[in-house]
């Protein structure tokens, strides 16, 4: 009973730790190695912990799956939402230079929605995955 | 509008896919879908008749021109594979949804139409794209869609056929990509046509004959040619009946249309056929295909595993064709390809019509099919007719110009080979009509025609096979330009 | 240093080779799927390979007045996507395994050809 | 209304009326008129055409194109008329007698019957007035479609089995041999369209052409050249009017009328006669003649006795074409005529018996001729064409044929055809002889019930037979088409 | 150093994957794959592929060997003997990997400047980039502007392995449908998968399907 509850405290203290984590990598990533799909991957690692120390049961009240779900849908909706609203704005599919009067402004936010389109999929998407493994009982042969 | 219309034929049954999952309700998820199949059939006569008009079209992806961005680069074979895909699934889709409904759950609905428009797209994306490594990521896109779709059909087995076919299917790709990667690293570029440009430099090297080696045996592994077919019969037989339509009619097109891709516009006719002697390895592969697998497919009880094993010999005929090298082989292989996309659709279609009304598509429970579903058998015999290549069907046009091309070359004993060919289909499809036909049905099963919704399409799909095949003077001229065009003549 | 020349090209074959047996020599369907991804894993080693240059560094650029030799950006770009498309390929084979081993009791390729017949 | 779309007219007549007998289908009265008038206006249009070709005219009717090059098309010319005539006319005579026939036998499923019958007839038409070797093939193999729910008509096992050889055959040649054929000719020659004096002269070695020749003769399984003659005496397990009107008329003379045409249109007549191939082939037919006789002699079954006859003298026909002579030629398409009417009244002889009297063999008709005479009256005139004994036209033709041997030198094939007309002498009049002078078999049930057969199928009988003997006083009309056909221009 | 260091990692891949092969408890297998996914993310830091390693440790490593382990928990985690004697694979592989050699034995030397695959495309990107897009990790600007669109693509890949995951996984068995009595009907849960050849006759289940 000990070890569930030094887990639970470490994990406790640990998860903020990676969701910061996460958001660095995210937002670092124009200037060093990480982007949306690496934080996507951590964000998902971080609920997969809470499920993990804290029980399915509890993870999936933080998080319903139908939440999860529309987060994997979404981001692919977003990502390629830019590229339809820069589409509307003259540009070519994904140009982001139309996104801003200065292109290089312009790169920037289309590389960043981007990437948040990346981040939401590969979160919903690795969560998902983990529910649907963990959440099916084994059925005993 | 019209000037993104290349990126809008791909983008928006994609961007679709996420919202039909998201609908919640199987009906509106349907809906959805359909939009996005109607839509995708639409763009794809718009961009054929604008590529006719004006030639290639290029469309280069957030503005940055190939090769330093991705470009979408759009010619009369693309345009023309994409329209037989998005036609395909434009029929396939009002189908879907009576069949669907019954064969799979009704809760699953959403999802399913999901991955129907990520196939689709994913088949879309391939058919048009000019950079090498997008062919790899929307070949995933559509086959990952594929393996679960195919995991859906009822028997237990389908589970095995499509964990089968990821295996394979997956083997397949990760040859792909090592082909690409060996390309890339000769030339550092992974646009096609900047590629085509830069090989002939350096196709002394031994690491080009190996690209193309990996290459071809990657699209190969896709595309279920003999010996590599062996995930695609069970895929076919177990899959869901609108899936079985869907996928037998557009995935191996899209991996023939790859083929040819590579074969002429990358490596260039030339060089696959003088330096590689491709001819003297695909010819006997698509000989022993048409002749073997038509053979197995005469000794099958489940029709559409019988159908399926024909299409593994008509594959044979797409890879014959191209096997030629000629104007004239390359046109009967694109023909073709359209060609039994009609036909196999319209088949696949009536046997889900059977799987609807029957419950089983095995040949004894078909005895007297023919009183009591004369609609449905009405359509398998148009289909079967057209496999077998009579005349005024899509078969004969494809077997005219195939024969052509190889007495072109004084191969006449390969002429010889399509035509038993085709009397083996004769055999295979008349023991299906024999059994249809001539034995009284079980009167205690009460068995009603199929309903309309899934008539229709069957339907469009075999009077199109008519049509193409009475007046065969578009395709056929399309067939020859694209072929023209692939090997660089009459330009 | 040691010069490495084509080894590591060589080195990253045996690799795959290994990932590709286990993928189509064995019967169990988790250790093909295991073989898959080593296969897939070890191709990402190889365009890794072509990308790297002798003395270079990570293609992230810096603010210096000196020339810096950066490593071939666009095989890590490629193979970024790759090892996304691995491992949606593993997801899904897994949960078929899933799936077979709930309809047939077993995930093994043979007892499963026997359970068909 | 233009020539040419009086052609079309004359081709799509029947299949108006094949869409009548569905829609009286309820009517039997009705259907039958239907398919009467309908087939009476087809043959007055046809007849309507013969003045069109006295003149030298050619009308023609470009349909549409199918693949670039090739075309739907009708052309009439002397020759195709002959064969038109023979089968517009027959028609409506046919279906007076089938009404007698199928009503006396109780015959299920009359509408289909009469349905397929108008088609298959539509068929013909188009073999006939065919432009090119395209659309030749086409409706040659429209018509052993057509005519397959005819055969089996039944639905027995039997039937089963007879439609398989049926189908099987005529099939296999056409696809296998006629088709290469036809693309092969494609190939060298860059037209398929039917020109005088033919369109290979000149554009292969004697031994390709000689090949091509040889796998039009076989590839025609129609014309029953043996080996592939199986199929003629499995067909005759339909209803004796199809029998008649297809198995003596319709179907075989497609055949025959193929190889004449290709001989005159395709090879052209000085071609032919330099092409070792084609006394090779004479002699083939020569043997088919012969063992036709041989084996006609030996069936005891009447029916089978006829289809075997029906080999042999379709053989006739073709060694006429391989005469490669005028006198072979005109002999050749005169015994079109000759054969049709003289043959179709044997069979309706023969379905009289079995209508009348259910009698099939041979051996047991003694005494028959006493109830039926009229019956056995026509089957003595009928025979007496066929043998070529005055009074009946046959005698015409087959002496054209043997001028024509002795033109070519070939005093060996002239006695083979003296050889089959003294077995034909004791084989067919065998029946009549027996019939009238011999005393019914003790144990034979020809109780008093039996009389003449109805007298729709009477009138049939009496028509054709007097039209057998009229040809023999008149037959300038055949006469003159085939020198038209032979001379190439106006008369 | 760094060709020390290189030569060192593959020869423990090696090692892990020859591992792999022969290990036949899959929970031990699937540890061993993710230390080969670890080992090569450390070569692809040697190699300057830090975006590569980074998600290779995180995918690789992490979320790939948790779903692995999740199956193992379901699935069970004994791999049986193998039956047949592995010729025709050991052929295959021998093949396929002697081609591979063949092809590579032409190829530009490892790391060398001045190869072709470092002179078309990339240099635009390293040195474009700057003032095109203006941020420095040239891989995150060639990602998601330059091949955004493949990028675009790879979402579509995950989501679609999401959409089959889900279709096969959610919301506990498929229900099963069969066709009886001439109409489909959903059976009971946990009645078993039957053959086509018994479909017609739904049976009791007896709970394992």
């Amino acid at each position: 009973m000990d070890d569930r509850v030094i887990l639970r405290i470490g994990a406790k203290i640990l998860i903020p730790f990676i969701l910061l984590f996460a958001l660095y990598v995210q937002f670092h990533g124009d200037y060093g190695p990480g982007g949306g799909f690496q934080a996507g991957v951590i964000f998902a690692a971080a609920f997969v912990l809470y499920a993990l120390v804290f029980g399915l049961g509890n993870a999936v009240k933080v998080l319903p799956p139908q939440a999860v779900y529309v987060c994997g849908a979404l981001g692919v909706m977003i990502y390629m939402g830019v590229g339809f609203v820069t589409m509307a704005l003259g540009g070519a599919f994904l140009d982001y230079n139309v996104l801003a009067p200065d292109p290089t402004h312009g790169q920037h936010y289309g590389i960043l929605a981007v990437e948040l389109g990346v981040l939401v999929t590969v979160f919903g998407v690795m969560v998902a995955l983990f529910y649907a493994f963990a959440g099916r009982r084994r059925l005993d042969l | 509008m019209s000037q993104h219309l290349p990126v809008l034929l791909v983008a928006v049954p994609l961007f679709l896919a996420p919202v039909a999952a998201l609908v919640g309700r199987w009906k509106l998820a349907w809906a959805v879908a359909a939009a996005g199949c109607w839509w995708a059939f639409a763009a794809s006569i718009m961009l054929l008749r604008r590529v006719m008009d004006e030639g290639t079209i290029h469309y280069a992806m957030g503005g940055w021109e190939a090769p330093y961005g991705i470009e979408y680069r759009i010619d009369l074979v693309s345009a023309f594979v994409a329209l037989i895909v998005a036609a395909i699934g434009a029929v396939v889709i009002p189908y879907a949804r009576t069949s669907i409904a019954k064969e799979v759950s009704e809760d699953r609905g959403a999802l399913f139409y999901s991955a129907f428009l990520l196939c689709l797209s994913g088949l879309l994306g391939i058919s048009v794209t000019g950079d090498v490594f997008n062919v790899f990521v929307f070949l995933e896109v559509s086959s990952l869609s594929a393996y679960a779709m195919i995991a859906l059909g009822q028997d237990r087995r389908a589970l095995t056929a499509a964990f089968q076919y990821l295996i394979m299917g997956s083997t397949g790709a990760t040859f792909i990509v090592i082909g690409i990667g060996l390309l890339y690293v000769m030339t550092g570029t992974l646009n096609m046509a900047d590629l085509a440009e830069r090989l002939p430099a350096v196709s002394d090297n031994r690491t080009i004959p190996v690209a193309f080696t990996f290459l071809t045996v990657g699209i190969t592994l896709k595309l279920a040619l003999f010996p590599l077919h062996l995930w695609l019969p069970n895929a076919y037989t177990y899959a869901p009946s609108a899936v079985t339509a869907f996928i037998a009619s557009t995935a191996t097109k899209v991996a023939v249309y790859l083929l040819l891709r590579f074969f002429f516009t990358v490596f260039g006719a030339a060089f696959a056929f003088e330096q590689m002697q491709l001819d003297m390895v695909l010819m006997p592969l698509a000989l022993v295909a048409i002749l073997g697998m038509s053979l197995v497919a005469i000794y099958q009880e489940n029709v559409k595993r019988l159908l399926a094993f024909s299409s593994v010999a008509q594959i044979g005929y797409m890879v014959l064709g191209i096997s030629f090298g000629s104007v004239l082989g390359v046109t009967s292989g694109i023909l073709h390809l359209f060609n039994h996309a009609l036909m196999k659709g319209a088949l696949f279609m009536a046997m889900g019509c059977v799987m609807y009304s029957v419950g089983s598509v095995r040949i004894e429970k078909m005895a007297g099919l023919g009183k009591v579903m004369p609609w449905t058998m009405a359509a398998f015999v148009g289909g079967g007719l057209s496999l077998i290549g009579v005349p005024f069907t899509v078969g004969f046009v494809s077997k005219w110009y195939l024969v052509q091309a190889a007495l072109e070359q004084g191969m006449w004993p390969v002429a010889a080979v399509v035509m038993v060919g085709s009397l083996m289909a004769l055999v295979y499809i008349w023991k299906v009509v024999e059994v249809a036909y001539f034995q009284a049905a079980d009167p205690d099963h009460q068995i009603r025609e199929a309903p309309l919704s899934m008539l229709v399409p069957t339907w469009v799909l075999v009077l199109a096979s008519f049509y193409f095949g009475i007046d065969a003077s578009t395709t056929a001229s399309i067939a020859t330009r694209a072929a023209e065009t692939l090997l660089g003549v009459g330009l | 240093m040691i010069d490495v020349g084509l080894f590591n090209y060589w080195a990253v074959i045996v690799l795959m080779m290994v990932g590709f047996y286990t993928l189509i020599a064995r019967g169990n369907l988790v250790k093909k799927l295991i073989g898959l991804n080593v296969f897939q894993t070890s191709v990402i080693m190889m365009y890794v390979t072509m990308g790297k240059i002798e003395g270079g560094t990570a293609p992230i650029l810096v603010e210096s007045g000196e020339h810096v030799v950066y490593s071939n950006p666009i095989p890590h770009v490629l193979m970024l996507t790759a090892i996304v498309v691995g491992v949606a390929t593993l997801a899904l084979g897994l949960s078929l395994v899933v799936r077979i081993n709930e309809a047939y009791g077993t995930i093994e390729e043979d007892a499963i050809m026997d359970e068909a017949l | 209304m233009s020539v040419g779309l009086l052609v079309g007219f004359c081709v799509l007549l029947p299949v108006l009326g094949a869409v009548l007998v569905l829609v009286l289908r309820n009517y039997p009265n009705a259907r039958e008129a239907a398919t009467l008038l309908v087939g009476a206006a087809t043959f007055y249009h046809v007849l309507g055409l013969l003045h069109y070709i006295r003149e030298g005219a050619r009308p023609r009717l470009d349909l549409l194109e199918v693949v670039p090059g090739v075309q739907l098309a009708f052309e009439v010319e002397p020759l195709g008329l002959v064969f038109a005539l023979v089968a517009s006319f027959l028609w409506p005579v046919t279906t007076l007698y089938s009404i007698g026939y199928m009503r006396g036998h109780h015959e299920e499923n009359q509408t289909r019957f009469f349905f397929f019958f108008a088609i298959a007839i539509a068929g013909a038409l188009g073999v006939a007035f065919s432009a090119n070797l395209f659309t030749l093939f086409a409706f040659y193999e429209f018509l052993t479609f057509c005519t397959f729910p005819l055969v089996t008509h039944h639905q027995t096992e039997e039937a089963k089995k007879a439609g398989r050889i049926y189908l099987g055959i005529l099939l296999s040649t056409s696809v296998g041999f006629q088709l290469i054929a036809i693309i092969w000719t494609w190939q060298l020659a860059g037209t398929v369209e039917f020109t005088e004096g033919g369109i290979l002269a000149g554009t292969a070695s004697a031994g390709v052409l000689g090949a091509i020749l040889i796998l039009f003769v076989f590839g025609v399984g129609k014309a029953a050249v043996m080996p592939f003659h199986r199929w003629l005496p499995a067909a005759m397990v339909a209803p004796t009017p199809v029998s008649a009107l297809l198995h003596a008329v319709a179907v075989v003379k497609a055949g025959v009328f193929t190889v004449l045409k290709v001989s005159l249109y395709v090879f052209g007549i000085d071609l032919l006669a330099t092409l070792a191939a084609t006394d090779w082939l004479a002699w083939a037919a020569g043997a088919t003649i012969i063992l036709g006789s041989l084996v006609a002699f030996k069936q005891d079954n009447l029916k089978a006795r006829l289809a075997y006859s029906t080999i042999s003298q379709l053989s006739y026909i073709v060694l006429g074409a391989l005469l490669a002579n005028e006198w072979g030629i005109i002999g050749g398409g005169m015994h079109i005529a000759m054969h049709a009417f003289g043959k179709i009244t044997l069979f309706f002889a023969a379905g009289a018996i079995m209508v009348a009297a259910h009698e099939k063999k041979i051996s047991r008709m003694h005494g028959l001729g006493r109830t039926m005479p009229i019956t056995f009256a026509a089957f003595f005139v009928g025979s007496l064409s066929i043998i070529g004994l005055p009074p009946a036209g046959g005698s015409w033709s087959k002496w054209f044929l043997g001028m024509g041997t002795l033109e070519a030198g070939q005093y060996g094939l002239l006695v083979v055809l003296m050889l089959s007309s003294l077995l034909g002498l004791y084989y067919l009049l065998e029946v009549p002889v027996k019939a009238f002078f011999f005393a019914p078999p003790d144990d034979a049930h020809h109780g008093p019930g039996i009389k003449e057969a109805p007298l729709p199928s009477l009138i049939a009988i009496v028509i054709t037979a007097s039209a057998t003997v009229a040809f023999f006083f008149w037959p300038d009309l055949w006469h003159e088409l085939m020198t038209l056909a032979v001379s190439g221009g106006a008369s | 150093m760094t060709g020390f260091v290189d030569v060192a990692l593959l020869i423990l891949l090696a090692v892990t994957g020859v591992a792999i092969i022969r290990q036949r408890n899959l929970f031990a297998a699937v540890m061993l794959a993710g230390i080969y996914s670890l080992v090569s993310a450390g070569l692809f830091v040697v190699m300057d592929a830090v975006d590569v390693a980074f998600t290779e440790a995180a995918v690789g490593a992490g979320i790939s060997t948790v779903l692995m382990l999740g199956t193992l928990a379901l699935v069970g985690y004994k791999e049986h003997k193998p039956q047949h004697t592995p010729i025709l694979p050991m052929f295959v592989v021998l093949v396929t990997g002697g081609i591979l050699v063949y092809g590579t034995s032409e190829m530009p030397r490892y790391g060398e400047a001045d190869n072709p695959v470092h002179l078309h495309v990339a240099p635009h990107y390293l040195e474009e980039s700057e003032h095109e897009i203006h941020i420095p990790n040239v891989v995150t600007s060639v990602l998601a502007s330059y091949r955004g669109y493949d990028t675009m693509g790879e979402t579509a890949v995950i989501f679609a392995a999401m959409v089959g995951v889900l279709l096969l996984l959610s919301r506990g068995p498929l229900p099963l449908r069969v066709f009886h009595k001439g109409q489909w009907v959903t059976l009971p849960p946990g009645a078993r998968h039957e053959d086509p050849p018994r479909a017609g006759v739904p049976e009791e289940g007896d709970g394992d399907g």
